[in-house]
């Protein structure tokens, strides 16, 4: 039987452009064929790319959205702000961009918690929390936390009262989710920089707190 | 809620089982023999009973059988009223019934309605009458298609119904079994019920096609 | 369960491949299967409605690219494993552990026509009258139950009119689960076309499936 | 499409698998493949949304097994042999055609940090008004378009709540197939738990989704 990487859609306008008659070789031999054919042509500079990977390798990462969620623990006007405007908010800290340029806050209480999600696809806040982990982009994930966020919730460690709602953000368009987590308690005499690092990527999707497991609260 | 009921344990441990499928070797014939011999020295089966069970559904049960009983309703219109009523009882005047096909319903095709058969969850099929189920019948393609396309499925068949005509999809969900009773073709007035049913193919008793003279 | 298997409307999956002149096998491994599935002896709690959800708990990349028989051949061997009457080191090997027991009750080749006469019947009497009359407009559930049922997610919710009822049925969702087969109701429901999949639908066109009494409400 | 990718809801699929110190990129291929799809030379009106629906195609077995950055990597083939900018051949072979030329306008390395902080958005201005205010209820539509939508199975028919609005964004619908922008309202809905699930969802629990107005009808 043929094989073919595309699924041939009945739609019109996509008739699968794929030469491909054998199983699809290692993806590393795949890749470096497609780098060295498109630099090449001159379609793409592989000092770009390596300009790429270092950018999400050391410069953009969690700890950009971790500032942003300090900043709001610490000045009211700013989480005022956040709340109302994340997008004008965050602006003024240079985090918009890539996958990062319409943003929406939602804000962890001790009666709501919020859970960020892409079923259709793999949609995050590049821009703030870097490039998504792979459990993220993963079947059970995408899968599950819609229909039971609990139980995902349960399997992060985090078992919620059955007084607390639970919302769920499915992020379907191009508006991109942050989770602002409660601050932990015990936390006031930290500055702003140490507040960030209490905040984890996990605390910023919704499957676990800021600073729980390293306060040690309940 | 639901999601935590013992079901949910049940799909994590057979979800164990099935690592066992990475130290196994791809090609199924070999796993297939490894696992006959291995039955056979457990006494779990006889190989001679895997041999029977392939010789009848090879030679003694196939789409002959329903052929039998649209021919049949075809020639004796009293006989079709039964089968159109209560198709169980019809077809076991013929002595047809069977595992997966005990309880049998018929769908008349006119020029106004066509029927469909489908098993949309796995691959429910009348094996009594229509012998094992075609490697179509039972893959994704039209098993995803026939509920949500029937029309252009048919198409794909090379059966481009007008649009007046009612398209009826029968997804077998439960152990009911399905026969479609297509329409006696035209210009057949002078053939016996023998001759009648070596028209009656195997997809116009699924419905996927009409029976040609 | 919301399985890779409830593939009613998805898209996707590519043309349909009818083979001109299919034989019944395609290869001798496939006619082995299936009569290890008929003839070989099974853990007593497989019966006909634990056999499918065996194969729905199928991984769902293996599901899809796997062929039909070889889905027999994981959920047999899931069942053996499960049961204890094998272990993995067994069906690798393909041979059995030393000191085991030999059965000496597998079907004979003589009593396979018979088998296939008689086996298979799961009309059921029960005592309730049926609580829906043909022509009646019902509801299907809005359920999404992990363990097996046979209430597809494209009818879920959907308003629907009794065509056909069937008298009692062993109730699969039950019967899967070693919780017995508490018969039910069993009616085949015709939904229009557009109920299920909107306006763009053909207003001729429906879609019937065979459903259970507690998958129904009245509408 | 009700491809494979439309994942919400499914069951069958295991276990959450996170990694401690999960670093951005498991091996080096997965970041070149990563780059390139990033900032190669795109076709003139080559989208985001087109990207999707690229990745919508794949072949659901492999959509399932294949990792990430394998997806882009088909993305990335998809779209160069679709726009004729490369050819079967010269993919295979990993060599450009002797007969093409080669062009000197990629972007270039100094340029990435700018690319990756460009405020270009997909919000755009509408003149209409808005059909839907906040606190309004709708309903998802019940359509199964064959192209790219950002509508998924479980939320369609399900009704909700308007909880914002954020003006004009570009339609994914039209956007994917070449139709241009086609601006429309977007809204965030949010759906109770059991509208979507049934009686068995937790009763505090909700599903927010981002919708544009062509998928939402008055409730």
């Amino acid at each position: 039987m043929p094989y073919s990487l595309s699924n041939h859609p009945h739609h019109h306008d996509h008739q699968p452009a794929h030469g491909h008659s054998d199983v699809p070789s290692d993806p590393a031999l795949r890749t470096k064929a497609l780098e060295s054919l498109l630099t090449e042509k001159g379609l793409v500079d592989p000092a770009a790319i390596d300009a790429w990977v270092e950018a999400y390798e050391k410069k953009i990462g969690p700890r950009r959205g971790a500032q942003v969620v300090a900043r709001a623990w610490v000045d009211p006007n700013f989480k005022g702000r956040l709340l109302r405007d994340a997008t004008g908010a965050i602006e003024t800290l240079g985090f918009l961009g890539r996958e990062a340029q319409h943003i929406v806050v939602v804000e962890n209480t001790p009666a709501i918690h919020n859970l960020v999600v892409c079923t259709l696809c793999s949609c995050y806040p590049w821009g703030l929390l870097g490039l998504p982990p792979r459990w993220y982009k993963a079947a059970p994930y995408r899968a599950r936390a819609v229909i039971d966020p609990r139980g995902v919730l349960a399997e992060f460690g985090l078992a919620l009262g059955d007084e607390v709602e639970v919302r769920v953000w499915d992020s379907t368009a191009e508006l991109r989710y942050l989770v602002l987590p409660e601050r932990p308690g015990g936390t006031e005499h930290l500055s702003e920089a140490e507040l960030a690092a209490l905040v984890t990527r996990d605390a910023m999707i919704g499957v676990a707190k800021a600073g729980a497991l390293r306060e040690g609260r309940a | 809620m639901s999601q935590h009921s013992h079901s949910h344990d049940d799909s994590v441990e057979m979800a164990r089982h099935h690592h066992i499928h990475a130290d196994l070797p791809p090609d199924p014939a070999l796993r297939v023999k490894a696992l006959e011999s291995l039955l056979t020295d457990k006494g779990l089966v006889d190989p001679a009973t895997i041999d029977a069970w392939v010789e009848t559904y090879e030679s003694r049960i196939g789409p002959r059988n329903g052929a039998k009983v649209v021919a049949k309703a075809w020639v004796d219109p009293d006989y079709k009223q039964r089968l159109l009523s209560d198709a169980t009882t019809a077809i076991a005047e013929l002595d047809l019934l069977g595992s997966q096909g005990q309880h049998m319903v018929a769908l008349e095709n006119t020029p106004g309605i066509h029927n469909l058969v489908v098993c949309t969850l796995c691959s429910c099929y009348p094996l009594p009458l229509l012998g094992l189920p075609p490697t179509w019948y039972k893959s994704a393609p039209y098993r995803s298609r026939a509920v949500l396309d029937p029309r252009g499925v048919l198409r794909e068949f090379g059966l481009d119904l007008p649009e007046h005509v009612k398209i009826r999809v029968w997804d077998s969900t439960a152990e009911v079994r399905y026969l479609v009773l297509p329409e006696r073709p035209a210009g057949t007035e002078h053939l016996n019920e023998a001759q009648l049913a070596t028209l009656v193919t195997r997809n116009a008793m699924i419905g996927v096609a009409k029976v040609t003279a | 369960m919301n399985g890779i298997h409830d593939l009613g409307g998805m898209h996707g999956h590519g043309p349909i491949a009818p083979e001109k002149d299919e034989p019944a096998f395609h290869a001798p491994w496939e006619a082995r299967m299936l009569g290890i599935r008929r003839g070989a002896t099974f853990p007593p709690e497989v019966n006909i409605d634990r056999w499918r959800h065996l194969r729905e708990l199928i991984p769902p990349h293996l599901y899809l690219s796997r062929s039909y028989y070889d889905h027999w051949y994981m959920s047999y061997v899931a069942a053996l494993l499960q049961s204890g009457w094998m272990t993995a080191e067994e069906i690798k090997s393909g041979h059995a552990a030393p000191g085991g027991a030999r059965r000496n009750d597998a079907m004979r080749p003589e009593e396979v026509w018979e088998a296939q006469k008689t086996r298979g019947i799961f009309t059921r009497a029960v005592a309730t009258l049926p609580m829906f009359a043909i022509g009646q407009r019902v509801r299907a559930r809005n359920i999404h139950p992990t363990g097996h049922t046979r209430l597809p997610r494209y009818v879920r919710g959907k308003i629907g009119v009794v065509r056909l009822h069937h008298g009692g049925h062993v109730f699969p969702d039950a019967n899967a689960h070693g919780q017995g087969e508490a018969p039910q109701h069993l009616y085949t429901i015709a939904f229009p076309m557009r109920e299920l999949w909107g306006s763009d639908a053909s207003p001729h066109d429906e879609a019937c499936a065979d459903l259970w009494e507690s998958y129904l409400e009245p509408a | 499409m009700n491809t494979i990718h439309d994942l919400g809801g499914m069951h069958g699929f295991g276990a959450i698998a996170p990694e401690r110190d999960e670093s951005p990129f498991h091996e080096t291929w997965e970041g070149r493949a990563g780059g390139i799809l990033e900032v190669m030379t795109f076709p003139p009106g080559f989208t985001v949304d087109r990207f999707r629906y690229l990745r919508e195609t794949l072949r659901p077995d492999l959509y399932l097994v294949q990792s990430y950055y394998e997806q882009w990597l088909y993305i990335a083939e998809q779209v160069l042999l679709e726009a004729g900018m490369i050819s079967a051949e010269e993919l295979a072979r990993g060599k450009a055609s002797p007969q093409s030329t080669k062009r000197n306008d990629s972007m270039r390395a100094d340029a990435v940090w700018d690319f990756l902080h460009d405020r270009a958005h997909s919000g755009r201005p509408l003149a209409q008004a808005p059909r839907f205010t906040s606190g309004q209820r709708v309903r998802a539509r019940n359509m199964q378009p064959a192209g790219h939508t950002r509508l998924p199975r479980y939320a369609r028919g399900r009704s909700g709540m308007i909880v914002s609005h954020h003006g004009g964004h570009v339609l994914p619908d039209a956007s994917a197939h070449g139709k241009g922008d086609a601006p429309q309202h977007l809204y965030t809905v949010r759906f109770a738990a059991r509208e979507l699930w049934g009686a068995a969802a937790h009763p505090r629990d909700s599903v927010h989704l981002d919708l544009w107005e062509s998928y939402l009808e008055p409730a």
